[in-house]
C-alpha cells in the first residue's frame, strides 16, 4: 500500500507547534523542586511559550491558507482570536500564582500542571479557531474543555471548586455528546466532514432536509452551551463562582472568544447555504440570553456569580453579531471580543486581589470602600464595570455601537433594541458594584458577624488568607491598570482596534458573500 | 425739547431716584432718602409740565407723538420696540400721577420717619411711580404690560412692606396673584390683537382695528373682555376686587398713593386708552359699564358697615372707581378722567388725614374707638371734613362737578343708560352718608382718651399690635414704631395735606358746565375719533343734574348727622334690627369666601391630589412597575438556578428538544 | 438491512443515555450514561459513513472513543477527589452553588 | 441472516443501555455497559467497520471499563435513594428523552436522503480496514490524530492533578472542611 | 477654537487629579473660567446673520462607521454654550470658595468630575455629528452619577441609580435610533452620521416615526417632562446643591436643545405627526409642575417642579413649529438656566441659616439680610416671568406663537403663568418673610457667595433690558430649522 504524507505548511501551523512544545516544556518544568523556584521557572516557560506563539501569529498575520489537507484554515479571524486567547492566558498566569501555592499540599506547588493545562486549553482554542473540518473541530473543542474541567476542580481544598468541576464536567460532556450527535447528522446529511464540502453538499437541495436541520439544532445546542447562551447557561454562574478566580477569568473570556470564532466558521461557512434556517433560531437564543442573563444578575452578592450572569447577557449581545450573518457582524464580534477581554479581565483581577485581602471572598462587601482605600484598583474596577455597561468613553461603548450597527444592517433592528433594553437592566447591577466601591464605607469584618463564616471562595483556607492578606503583586496590578487604560484608550481612539477587527471580518466576509 | 424728550425724562427721573436710594441705602443718613425721592418725583412733575407745554405748542392734530428708544425684543415676525406714546391723555395721567405722588412723598418723609425700612420704602415708592409712568406712557401693548406688571409688583412689595406681619404678607400675595390674573388677560388680549391686526403698536392697531373689525364682531368683543379682565383686576372691580381692602395692610401713604390715587385707576385709563376697540364692541363696553355700576353700589353698601377706618376709605375708593368705569365705558371719557383726577386729590387727602388720626390713636384703626378729635387735631379734622365734603360731592367741591358730569352724560345718552344715572345718584347718597359717618364720628362727639391726652399735648403710646388681628407685633416690623407723627407736628405732612385740601376744593374749576371745558378740549386730539365726541349735554340739563346731585349729597350728610350726632345709638339698634342684612354687608357680600371656595381651594386640592395620588401611583407607578417586573423575572431566573445539576441537564435537553421542534417545523 | 434502522437504533440509544443523565444521581452512573450517548453518536457516524462509502466517519468514531476515554478519566479523577474530601457521591447533595 | 444479526446486536445494545440506567447499583451498571459495548461492536462489524469494532472491544470494553470497575470498587457501591428531590424530574426526564427520540426518528425517516434508505453504497474491499483508517489518520486527519494523542496526555495529567497525592489530602480534609 | 473650549475643562480636571489636594479646586476653577472666556469670545464675534455653523471643526473619528468628530456653533447653541460655561464657572466657584465638599478627603475626585461633566455637556451642545451628540449625551450622566452618589445626601445611592437608569432608558434607545437613521439613510451606500448630510435625504415617514419616538423619549426624560419625571424628586432631594444647579439649569436644556438640533432637521414629517402629542405633554408638564410646585414643602422640590413647568413652556415653544416659538424657546432656555442656578445657590445659603429645607420651618430671613433678600426677590420675579424680565419675553414669544397656531393650548398654558406667580412668591415669602422661627438666624449673605450670585443676577437684569440680544442671534438658525418642518425635503430613503 502506498502512503503519501500530506504536505504541511510548517509556517502556518507554527503557532500550534509552539504551543505543543511549550505545553510539554512547562509540564517538565513542573518537576523543578521548591515552590518558589518552580514557580519562576514554570512561569518563565509559560510566558515564553505564549510570547512565542503570539509572535508567530503576528508573523502570519494577513495570510490566508488551508493547512494540513484542509483540516485547518489560517486566516485573520483565527489569528485575531488566537491573540485574544493568548493575551488572556498571559494575564491569568500571574493571577494564578498564589492560588496554586496555597491550594496544593505544601512542598509541591502544581504550577507545572496548572500552566500545562492552561496552555493545552489555549492550544485547543487556537485549533478550534482554525478548524474547518468536523473532526478537528470536535477534538479541538474537547482539547479546550477537558483541561478546563480539571482546572475548575483543581482547588481541591474547597468543596465549591470540586462541585463546580463536577457540574462543568457533567453538563459539558452532555453538551459535547449533543454536539457530536449533531455533527454526526450534519456529516450524514452532507456526506463530508470538510466545511467547504459540507457547504457544497447541502447547497440548495438539502437546505430544509430534516436530517440536516436536526443536526444543526443539536450542534447549535452544543455550541450554545459552550458560549453559555440561555437556556443552556445554567452551569455558568455556578462554575464561575466555584472555580478558582484566575480560571474563571480565563474561561469567561478565552472560551467565548475561541468558540465564537468556531461558531462563525461553522455556521457561516459550513452552514452558509442554510442561513435562512438557523438565523431566526439563533436570534431567539440571543434574545433569551440577553434577557435571562441581565435579570439573573440583579441582586447577586457574589461578584463572580454576577459576572457569570453578565457573561450570559454579553454572550447574547455577541450572538446578535453572528445572527446578523454579514461581514460587519464578524468584525463587530471580533472587536467586541477584544473589548470584552479588556473589560472583564481587570474586573476578575480586582476580585482576586480582594479575595486575598478581605475575609469576604468574592462577596460584594469585599470591594466596599475600595474607593478610599485603593483608588487605583477602584478606578480599574469602575472602568470595567462602565465598559461592560457600555457607557461612552470606553471600548464597551464602541463595541456595542458596532454590534447594533451590524444588527440593524442585518435587518435585525429588534435585536438592536433588545440590546439597548438589556443594557438598561444591566446598569442596575453594574452601578451597584460601582456604588459599593465609591459610595459606601469600607466594611470591617467585625461589623458583619457573617464575615467569618463566609467561605473565602477561591481564596484558600482562612489561615492562608491571613498569610496572604494585603498581597501587592505589582505585575498583576500593572496588567490590570494596563487593561483598564486600554479599554478607555480604545473607547476614545478606537480606530486601530477597529481596523484590526475589520481585517478579521474580511477573512470570513470573503468566504460568506 | 420736544414733548417726547420730556416724557423720557419723566420716566428716567423716578427710576434714577429709586436706583440711587436702593443702591446707596447704607450711605443715606436720616431723611435724605425721603427728600431725594420727593425731589426726583417733583422734577418728574416739572418735566410733565414741560411735556404739557411743548405738547400744547404743537398744532392740534400733531399732538399724538409715538417715539421709540431701541428695539427691545424684535425678532422673526414680532416687532417690539421700547416705545412711548405722548398725547394729551398720557400727559394728563403723568401730571396727575407725578403731582399727587410728589405730595404723598412729601407726606411720607415725615410719616415714615423712624421706620426701620425707611429707605426701602422710598426706593419702592419711587419705583412705583416709575412703573406707573411706564404704564401711562406706553406706546405698545408689550410696554403697557410691562408697566402694568411693574405697578403690580410695586404694590405687592409695599403692601407687604411690614413683612413680619402674616396678614401683610398674605394680603400682598393676594394682591399680586389677582393682578397677575389681570396681566394674563391683558397678554392674551395682546396676542389676539396681534393675530388679527399683526401689530402691537397702539396707534397702528387702532388704525387697523377700524378697518378690520365690524361693530360687535366676536373677536373684538373678546379682545375687549380680555382687556377688561386686566382692567378690573387692577381697578378692583367686581369680582376681582377682594385684594383692595386687604391692601390696606400697607403703610397709609401707600394706601393713599397706590390704592387710591393712581394705580387702581389704571383700569380706567386702559379703557379710555383702548376706546377705539370698545366703541367697536358696544356689548363689551356695556358689560363693563354695568360691572362698574354694580361695584359702585356694592362697595358703597359695604362702606356703610365696615368699622376699620382705612377699609371704609378703601371701599369708597372702589365705588368711586365704579363711577369712572361707568364714565369711560359709556363714552364720557373726559368726565371719567376728570373724576379720576379729582378723586385722586380728595381720596389721597382722606387717607392722609386718616393716617394722621391713626397715628394719634396709637395705631388703632377701628373708628369705634375714635371720637372728638376736633380740638386735639384741628388741622387734620378740618382737612378730613374737606375731603369728606369733596367725596360726598357737596356743591362747589371738586367731586361735585366731576361725578355729576358722568351721570349727566349717562342721562344724556338716554335709553337704558338712564339706569347708570339713577344708580349713580343712589350711590351718591350712600357715599355722602358714609363719608360723614367717618367725618362726624372722628371729629365731633365726646373726645376719646387719646384725644384728651393729645389736648394736654401728650401723644398717646401703646404696645404695638396688629390692628387687624390685635396680636402683639414685634417692633422689628418698624412702623408703627415708638415714634409716630401727626400732621399738627410734622410740617411736611401738613404741607402735603394742605395742598391736597386746596386742590380738592378748587379742582372742580377745570370743568364747570357752561363756564369752562378745559379738559374736554384738551383731550380732543386723543378722542376726536370717538363716536360720542359730539355728545355734549346742554348746560341746562347739566345744571339740573348738578342740582340733583347736590341735593342728594346734602340729604346724605343730613342723615349721617341725624344718626351719629343728633341721636347716637340708633345705628346700633338698626344693626340688630336688620341683623341679617348687616351681617351680609359686614362680611362684604361673602366675596372672599366665594373666591376661596371657587379658585384657591380647588387648586390646592388638585395639588394635594396630584401629590398624594398621581405622583405616587402613576409617576412612581411607571418606575415601580417596571422595576417590579424585572425583579420578578430576576427571582424567577435565580429560582430556576436550583443548584441541581440534573435540573440544569433537564433544561439543556428541553432546550434542544425545543430547538429541534422549531427546526422540524421550519423544515415542513 | 437499511441504514435507517441503525440510525433509529442510535437515536434510541441516545435518548436512553439522556434519560439516564436526567434520572440517575450517582456521578459514576451519569458518566456511564454519557458514554451511552457518545456511543450512540459513533454508531450514527459509522452508519453514515457506510451510507456514503466515506471513511471519515470511522476516524471520527475513533476520536470520539478517545474523547470518551478522556472524559471518563477526568470524571473518575474528580469522583475520587470528592470521595477523599468526604463529599457525598450524589449530585443532588452537591448544591452549595445556586441562586 | 444479516437481519437476525442486526436484531441480536440491537437487542444486546438496547438491553445493555436500559440496564445501565435501570440498575441501582453502579457496579452492575458498569457491567451492563460492557454488554452494551460488545453488542455495539457487533453492529459495527455489520457496517463493515472492523477496525472500529476491534478498538471498541479492546480500548473500551477492555481498558476504560476496568478503570470504571476499579473506581466503583474504590468508592464503594452506594445504592442511591429512591425519592426524587427535584419536582417533575421523574416525569419530564423520560418525556423529553422520548421527544428527543421521536424528533430523531422523524428526521431519519423523513429525510429525502436516498443514501440511507438502502443498504448503503457498495463498498470496495478494505473499507474500514485498519490500513485504510490508518492512512486517513496520517494524511487527512493528521491534526485530529495528533490532537487526540495530546488529549490523552492531558487527561492523564488532569487525573493526576485531581486524584494524585492521596496522603496529604487525606490528612488535610478535616471534618470542618467537609460540608 | 471649539476643540480648546471643549477639552480645556477636562484637561484641567485631569491636572487636578495630580495637583496637591489643597490646590485641586483652584485648578478646576481656572479651567472653567478659561472655558467661560472662550465661550464669551464665541458669543462676541458671532455673526447673527448666518444660519450655518461657525468655527466648524471636522475630523474623521471612526471612519468605518462614518462617525466624525465635527463641532460647530450656531445661533441656537452659542448662548447655551455660554450658559453652560457660565454656570459651570459659578458652581465650581461656589464650591471652591467654600471648600466644598466639606470634610471630605476626596475633593480632587469631586472637582475632576465637575470638569468631566462640563466637557461632556459642552460636547453635547457643540457636536454636529449625530453619534457624537449621542455619545456626549450619555457621557454626561456618568460624572453626575458619581457626584450625586458620592457627595449627595439622604438616600443618594438609590436616587442616583434611579436617575441614571431612568435617563439612560431614553438615551440607549436613542443610540439605536441614531444608528438606524444613518444606516437607513445610507441604504448600503457610504455610512455617515453628519447631521447636515443626513438632513439632505430624510427617511420615509414610517421609519421616521419610530425613530422620532426613541429620540423624543430620550429628550423628554432628560428634561424631565410629565409624566416621565419619576427620577426627578429623589435626585433633587439627594443631590449636592452646586451639582443640582448644573443638573437643573443645564442638563435639562440638552433635551430641549436636541429637539431643535436633531429632531427638526432629520424627522420633519414625524415631528408634524406627533406635534399634538408633544404639545399635550408640554402643557400637562406646565400645569402639573405648577400645581405640584405650590403644594411641595421641600424647597428643592418647589424649584424642581417649577423647572418641569418651565421646561414645559420651552417644549411647547419648540413644538409650535414656528420660528417665533422656537426662538422664544431658545431665549427661555437661557433664562431658565440663569434663574434656576442662583435659586439653588440661594437655597444652599438659606439651608445654612435655618438648617432645614422644609418651607414650614423657615421664614423671616430677610430681617438682617437686605442684600440677600433683594437678590432673591429679583430671582423670584424672574422665575415667575414678570413682564419686563427676559423670561416674560421668552414666554411671550412662545405663547404668542402657539396662540397663532394652536389657540387652545396657548390659553391653557397661559394659566400656568398665573400659577407660577403663586408658587414663586410662596417660596419667597415662606423663606424670607413672616416671623423668624426659633433656631434660625438671619444673616447677611457672605461676600464669597455674593461674589458668585450677584453676577448671575446681574446677567438676569441685563438680559431683562435687552432680550433681543439672544432673539436676534437665534433667529436665523431657528428659522432654518423651522423651515425644514414647513417644507420637508421629499423622502427618498428606502422603505423600512
Amino acid at each position: 500500500m502506498t502512503f503519501t504524507a500530506p504536505e504541511i505548511d510548517y509556517a502556518g501551523i507554527s503557532p500550534i507547534i509552539a504551543l505543543t512544545v511549550g505545553l510539554v516544556a512547562t509540564l517538565l518544568g513542573g518537576l523543578v523542586s521548591g515552590a518558589r523556584r518552580q514557580r519562576i521557572v514554570v512561569s518563565a516557560l509559560g510566558f515564553a511559550t505564549l510570547a512565542a506563539t503570539a509572535g508567530l501569529c503576528v508573523w502570519q498575520w494577513g495570510e490566508q491558507k488551508d493547512l494540513v489537507a484542509g483540516a485547518l484554515r489560517l486566516d485573520d479571524l483565527a489569528l485575531a482570536v488566537s491573540l485574544i486567547v493568548i493575551a488572556c492566558a498571559a494575564f491569568c498566569i500571574p493571577l494564578s500564582w498564589r492560588e496554586e501555592s496555597v491550594d496544593r499540599p505544601v512542598g509541591a506547588a502544581g504550577h507545572g500542571e496548572f500552566q500545562a493545562l492552561l496552555i493545552c486549553s489555549v492550544l485547543g482554542m487556537v485549533l478550534i479557531a482554525m478548524a474547518q473540518n468536523l473532526i478537528a473541530f470536535f477534538v479541538a473543542l474537547e482539547l479546550l474543555s477537558i483541561p478546563l474541567y480539571v482546572l475548575c476542580g483543581s482547588a481541591l481544598r474547597r468543596s465549591e471548586s470540586l462541585e463546580s468541576g463536577l457540574k462543568y464536567l457533567i453538563i459539558g460532556s452532555l453538551g459535547s455528546a449533543t454536539l457530536l450527535y449533531g455533527l454526526a447528522f450534519v456529516y450524514g446529511a452532507s456526506g463530508s466532514t470538510d466545511f467547504t464540502a459540507i457547504a457544497a453538499g447541502i447547497g440548495g437541495s438539502l437546505v430544509d432536509d430534516p436530517l440536516l436541520l436536526i443536526g444543526i439544532a443539536l450542534a447549535a445546542t452544543g455550541l450554545a452551551f459552550k458560549l453559555s447562551i440561555a437556556p443552556f447557561h445554567q452551569w455558568t454562574p455556578d462554575v464561575y463562582q466555584g472555580a478558582p478566580t484566575p480560571v474563571t477569568a480565563f474561561m469567561a473570556v478565552a472560551t467565548k472568544a475561541a468558540v465564537f470564532a468556531a461558531v462563525v466558521r461553522f455556521f457561516e461557512v459550513a452552514l452558509g447555504p442554510a442561513v435562512e434556517d438557523w438565523q431566526p433560531a439563533l436570534a431567539a437564543l440571543a434574545a433569551v440570553s440577553i434577557v435571562v442573563g441581565n435579570v439573573g444578575a440583579l441582586g447577586q452578592d457574589s461578584l463572580k456569580r454576577l459576572l457569570g450572569y453578565s457573561g450570559v447577557a454579553q454572550a447574547g449581545y455577541m450572538m446578535v453579531a453572528v445572527v446578523a450573518a454579514n461581514e460587519a457582524g464578524v468584525s463587530a464580534l471580533v472587536f467586541y471580543l477584544a473589548a470584552y477581554a479588556l473589560m472583564n479581565l481587570p474586573a476578575f483581577a480586582v476580585i482576586a486581589i480582594r479575595e486575598r485581602e478581605t475575609p469576604f471572598g468574592d462577596d460584594i462587601r469585599s470591594v466596599e470602600g475600595l474607593g478610599r482605600e485603593r483608588p487605583w484598583l477602584a478606578g480599574t474596577l469602575t472602568i470595567s464595570m462602565l465598559a461592560l455597561a457600555g457607557l461612552p468613553g470606553t471600548a464597551g461603548f464602541i463595541g456595542k455601537l458596532f454590534l447594533i450597527e451590524a444588527a440593524v444592517d442585518g435587518d435585525y433592528t429588534w435585536l438592536a433594541v433588545l440590546i439597548a433594553i438589556g443594557t438598561m437592566i444591566s446598569l442596575a447591577y453594574y452601578l451597584r458594584v460601582i456604588a459599593a466601591v465609591w459610595m459606601r464605607p469600607a466594611v470591617e469584618p467585625g461589623d458583619h458577624p457573617g464575615a467569618v463564616a463566609m467561605p473565602a471562595l477561591a481564596g484558600g483556607s482562612q489561615e492562608a488568607d491571613e498569610a496572604a492578606r494585603g498581597t501587592r503583586c505589582p505585575l498583576i496590578i500593572g496588567l490590570t491598570l494596563l487593561a483598564a487604560a486600554a479599554s478607555v484608550f480604545f473607547g476614545v481612539i478606537p480606530s486601530p482596534l477597529v481596523e484590526w477587527a475589520e481585517k478579521a471580518g474580511a477573512a470570513i466576509g470573503s468566504l460568506v458573500d | 425739547m420736544s414733548a417726547s424728550d420730556f416724557a423720557w425724562l419723566v420716566l428716567l427721573l423716578p427710576l434714577a431716584g429709586s436706583m440711587v436710594i436702593a443702591l446707596g441705602w447704607r450711605a443715606l443718613p436720616g431723611r435724605t432718602a425721603g427728600y431725594l425721592g420727593t425731589a426726583s418725583i417733583g422734577l418728574a412733575f416739572a418735566c410733565s409740565l414741560g411735556a404739557l407745554i411743548s405738547l400744547l405748542g404743537e398744532p392740534h392734530d400733531a399732538r399724538q407723538i409715538a417715539d421709540s428708544l431701541y428695539d427691545y425684543a424684535s425678532a422673526a415676525s414680532l416687532e417690539i420696540p421700547l416705545e412711548i406714546l405722548v398725547d394729551p391723555l398720557s400727559v394728563f395721567m403723568c401730571l396727575v400721577v407725578t403731582g399727587v405722588s410728589t405730595l404723598i412723598h412729601l407726606y411720607s418723609v415725615a410719616y415714615m420717619d423712624s421706620d426701620a425700612g425707611y429707605r426701602r420704602f422710598f426706593a419702592l415708592l419711587n419705583f412705583f411711580v416709575f412703573s406707573m409712568l411706564v404704564l401711562v406712557l406706553a406706546g405698545n401693548f408689550v410696554v403697557l404690560i410691562v408697566g402694568w406688571a411693574f405697578v403690580g409688583f410695586a404694590s405687592y412689595a409695599l403692601i407687604s412692606f411690614w413683612y413680619r406681619r402674616e396678614t401683610a404678607t398674605r394680603a400682598g400675595m393676594k394682591a399680586f396673584v389677582i393682578n397677575v390674573v389681570g396681566d394674563v388677560g391683558l397678554v392674551i388680549a395682546a396676542f389676539l390683537v396681534f393675530r388679527e391686526l399683526g401689530t402691537f403698536g397702539f396707534l397702528e392697531s387702532f388704525e387697523a382695528a377700524r378697518e378690520t373689525f365690524s361693530t360687535n364682531e366676536g373677536t373684538v368683543v373678546a379682545i375687549c373682555l380680555l382687556m377688561l379682565v386686566g382692567a378690573f383686576a387692577k381697578s378692583a372691580q367686581l369680582p376681582l376686587h377682594t385684594w383692595l381692602p386687604d391692601a390696606m395692610e400697607g403703610p397709609t401713604p401707600v394706601s393713599a398713593l397706590i390704592h387710591a390715587a393712581t394705580m387702581v385707576t389704571a383700569g380706567v385709563y386702559l379703557i379710555a386708552r383702548m376706546f377705539p376697540f370698545f366703541e367697536l364692541a358696544p356689548t363689551a363696553a356695556d358689560i363693563s359699564a354695568f360691572i362698574g355700576l354694580a361695584t359702585l353700589v356694592v362697595a358703597a353698601t359695604i362702606a356703610l358697615v365696615v368699622t376699620d377706618l382705612k377699609r371704609i376709605i378703601a371701599y369708597s375708593t372702589m365705588s368711586q372707581i365704579g363711577y369712572m368705569v361707568v364714565g369711560v365705558s359709556i363714552g364720557a371719557y373726559g368726565a371719567g378722567l376728570f373724576h379720576l383726577m379729582t378723586h385722586a386729590f380728595f381720596k389721597a387727602l382722606l387717607f392722609m388725614a386718616a393716617g394722621s388720626v391713626i397715628a394719634a390713636i396709637a395705631g388703632r384703626q377701628s373708628i369705634d374707638g375714635m371720637s372728638g378729635f376736633r380740638r386735639a387735631l384741628p388741622l387734620t379734622s378740618g382737612l378730613l371734613i374737606v375731603g369728606a365734603l369733596a367725596l360726598a360731592g357737596f356743591p362747589g367741591m371738586s367731586g361735585f362737578f366731576s361725578k355729576d358730569e358722568i351721570l349727566v352724560f349717562a342721562a344724556e345718552r338716554g335709553g337704558m343708560y338712564w339706569i347708570f344715572a339713577i344708580g349713580g345718584y343712589v350711590a351718591a347718597f350712600l357715599t355722602a352718608f358714609y363719608a360723614f359717618r367717618i367725618g362726624f364720628r372722628v371729629v365731633l362727639g365726646e373726645p376719646c382718651p387719646e384725644a384728651r391726652e393729645l389736648e394736654r399735648g401728650h401723644l398717646a403710646h401703646a404696645d404695638p399690635v396688629n390692628p387687624l388681628t390685635g396680636e402683639p407685633e414685634d417692633t422689628e416690623v418698624g412702623f408703627p414704631g415708638p415714634e409716630h407723627h401727626i400732621a399738627e407736628r410734622a410740617r411736611p405732612m401738613a404741607i402735603a395735606m394742605g395742598a391736597l385740601g386746596l386742590l380738592s376744593v378748587i379742582g372742580g374749576a377745570l370743568q364747570i358746565p357752561g363756564v369752562s371745558a378745559g379738559l374736554e378740549h384738551f383731550f380732543e386730539p386723543t378722542f376726536e375719533e370717538s363716536a360720542f365726541h359730539e355728545v355734549i349735554p346742554s348746560s341746562g340739563s347739566a345744571w339740573l343734574g348738578l342740582a340733583v346731585g347736590g341735593a342728594v349729597a346734602i340729604a346724605g350728610i343730613a342723615l349721617a348727622y341725624l344718626l351719629y350726632v343728633a341721636r347716637p345709638g340708633v345705628t346700633a339698634r338698626l344693626a340688630e334690627r336688620l341683623s341679617g342684612v348687616h351681617r351680609f354687608l359686614f362680611n362684604r357680600w361673602y366675596f372672599d369666601q366665594l373666591q376661596d371656595a371657587l379658585v384657591y381651594r380647588p387648586l390646592v386640592g388638585a395639588g394635594r391630589f396630584a401629590n398624594a395620588v398621581f405622583e405616587r401611583f402613576v409617576v412612581n407607578g411607571i418606575v415601580q412597575g417596571t422595576v417590579g417586573v424585572v425583579r420578578g423575572a430576576g427571582s424567577a431566573v435565580r429560582g430556576a438556578q436550583s443548584g441541581f445539576v440534573r435540573g440544569y441537564a433537564l433544561l439543556l435537553v428541553g432546550g434542544f428538544t425545543a430547538l429541534g421542534v422549531y427546526f422540524l417545523a421550519a423544515a415542513s | 438491512m437499511d441504514i435507517t434502522w441503525y440510525l433509529v437504533l442510535s437515536g434510541l440509544l441516545f435518548a436512553i443515555g439522556a434519560c439516564g443523565v436526567l434520572l440517575r444521581r450517582s456521578p459514576l452512573v451519569i458518566l456511564l450514561c454519557l458514554e451511552l450517548m457518545l456511543n450512540a453518536g459513533s454508531l450514527a457516524l459509522i452508519a453514515f459513513s457506510r451510507a456514503h462509502d466515506n471513511q471519515d466517519g470511522h476516524v471520527f468514531a475513533i476520536v470520539v472513543m478517545v474523547v470518551a476515554a478522556c472524559e471518563v478519566v477526568v470524571g473518575l479523577g474528580l469522583i475520587v477527589a470528592m470521595f477523599r474530601r468526604r463529599l457525598p457521591l450524589d449530585v443532588d447533595q452537591i448544591r452549595v452553588l445556586r441562586g | 441472516m444479516e437481519a437476525v444479526a442486526f436484531f441480536a446486536g440491537a437487542l444486546g445494545a438496547l438491553g445493555g443501555a436500559v440496564a445501565v440506567i435501570a440498575l441501582r447499583n453502579p457496579f452492575y451498571s458498569v457491567l451492563a455497559l460492557i454488554v452494551h459495548l460488545i453488542s455495539l461492536a457487533g453492529l459495527f462489524l455489520l457496517l463493515h467497520a472492523e477496525f472500529i469494532a476491534a478498538a471498541q472491544i479492546v480500548v473500551y470494553a477492555g481498558a476504560v471499563m476496568v478503570l470504571y470497575l476499579f473506581v466503583s470498587a474504590y468508592v464503594g457501591a452506594v445504592e442511591e435513594p429512591i425519592w426524587e428531590p427535584i419536582a417533575g424530574q421523574r416525569l419530564l426526564g423520560p418525556l423529553l428523552a422520548l421527544a428527543l427520540f421521536v424528533e430523531v426518528s422523524i428526521a431519519v425517516i423523513g429525510t429525502g436522503l436516498k443514501a440511507i434508505e438502502a443498504e448503503g453504497a457498495t463498498v470496495q474491499i478494505g473499507f474500514g480496514s485498519p490500513a485504510a483508517i490508518g492512512e486517513l489518520m496520517l494524511e487527512k486527519f493528521l491534526i485530529a490524530f495528533e490532537a487526540a494523542s495530546l488529549l490523552l496526555l492531558i487527561a492523564a495529567v488532569g487525573a493526576i492533578v485531581l486524584a494524585g497525592r492521596p496522603r496529604e489530602l487525606e490528612r488535610e480534609s478535616g471534618p470542618a472542611e467537609a460540608r | 477654537m471649539l476643540s480648546v473650549l471643549l477639552w480645556a475643562p477636562l484637561a484641567f480636571g485631569i491636572l487636578c487629579l495630580v495637583a496637591p489636594r489643597g490646590a485641586a479646586r483652584w485648578v478646576v476653577l481656572a479651567g472653567s473660567l478659561a472655558a467661560l472666556g472662550i465661550a464669551i469670545g464665541l458669543a462676541v464675534d458671532f455673526e447673527s446673520a448666518t444660519a450655518g455653523m461657525q468655527h466648524a471643526v471636522e475630523k474623521s473619528w471612526i471612519s468605518d462607521l462614518g462617525v466624525s468628530y465635527s463641532l460647530g456653533v450656531d445661533g441656537i447653541s452659542v448662548f447655551l454654550v455660554l450658559l453652560t460655561a457660565l454656570l459651570w464657572a459659578a458652581a465650581t466657584a461656589f464650591s471652591a470658595l467654600r471648600a466644598y465638599p466639606l470634610g471630605d478627603d476626596r475633593s480632587r475626585f469631586y472637582y475632576f468630575l465637575l470638569a468631566l461633566a462640563e466637557t461632556a455637556v459642552l460636547g453635547a451642545f457643540l457636536a454636529q455629528d449625530l453619534l457624537l451628540f449621542v455619545l456626549f449625551f450619555d457621557l454626561m450622566l456618568i460624572p453626575f452619577f458619581f457626584l450625586i452618589g458620592t457627595f449627595g445626601g439622604e438616600g443618594r445611592i438609590a436616587a442616583t441609580t434611579k436617575m441614571i437608569v431612568y435617563t439612560l432608558v431614553g438615551s440607549l434607545l436613542m443610540l439605536v435610533a441614531a444608528i438606524a437613521t444613518a444606516i437607513l439613510t445610507a441604504d448600503g451606500g457610504e455610512l455617515t452620521f453628519s447631521i447636515a448630510t443626513l438632513r439632505e435625504s430624510p427617511l420615509p415617514e414610517g421609519s421616521q416615526e419610530w425613530i422620532f419616538c426613541f429620540f423624543a423619549a430620550a429628550f423628554l426624560v432628560k428634561m424631565p417632562a410629565f409624566p416621565i419625571h419619576g427620577w426627578m424628586p429623589d435626585a433633587y432631594r439627594a443631590a449636592p446643591l452646586p451639582v443640582l444647579v448644573l443638573l437643573s439649569a443645564v442638563l435639562s436644556k440638552v433635551g430641549a436643545y436636541g429637539f431643535l438640533r436633531v429632531v427638526f432637521p432629520l424627522f420633519p414629517e414625524a415631528t408634524v405627526t406627533f406635534q399634538e402629542l408633544v404639545l399635550v405633554i408640554g402643557v400637562a408638564s406646565i400645569l402639573y409642575g405648577s400645581v405640584m410646585a405650590f403644594t411641595q414643602t421641600n424647597v428643592r422640590l418647589v424649584a424642581g417642579y417649577s423647572s418641569i413647568a418651565q421646561l414645559g413652556f420651552i417644549t411647547i415653544g419648540i413644538f409650535s413649529l414656528t420660528t417665533d416659538g422656537a426662538d422664544g424657546a431658545v431665549l427661555q432656555m437661557v433664562n431658565h438656566g440663569l434663574v434656576v442656578a442662583p435659586l439653588f445657590l440661594i437655597i444652599a445659603i438659606l439651608y445654612e441659616r435655618t438648617r432645614t429645607e422644609d418651607l414650614r420651618e423657615m421664614g423671616g430671613l430677610a430681617t438682617r439680610a437686605p442684600v440677600l433678600a433683594a437678590l432673591f426677590l429679583v430671582v423670584t420675579m424672574a422665575t415667575l416671568a414678570i413682564p419686563g424680565s427676559a423670561n416674560f419675553i421668552g414666554e411671550f414669544y412662545i405663547l404668542n406663537a402657539l396662540f397663532q397656531e394652536k389657540i387652545v393650548y396657548a390659553i391653557v398654558a397661559a394659566a400656568g403663568v398665573a400659577l407660577a406667580a403663586f408658587y414663586a412668591l410662596r417660596l419667597y415669602q415662606r423663606t424670607m418673610h413672616n416671623r423668624l422661627p426659633a433656631g434660625a438666624i438671619s444673616r447677611e449673605i457672605a461676600p464669597r457667595d455674593a461674589l458668585v450670585i450677584a453676577p448671575l443676577v446681574a446677567c438676569i437684569v441685563a438680559l431683562a433690558f435687552y432680550p433681543g440680544l439672544i432673539l436676534e442671534r437665534g433667529e436665523a438658525a431657528v428659522e432654518d430649522k423651522a423651515a425644514s418642518i414647513r417644507t420637508p425635503v421629499t423622502a427618498s430613503g428606502p422603505a423600512p
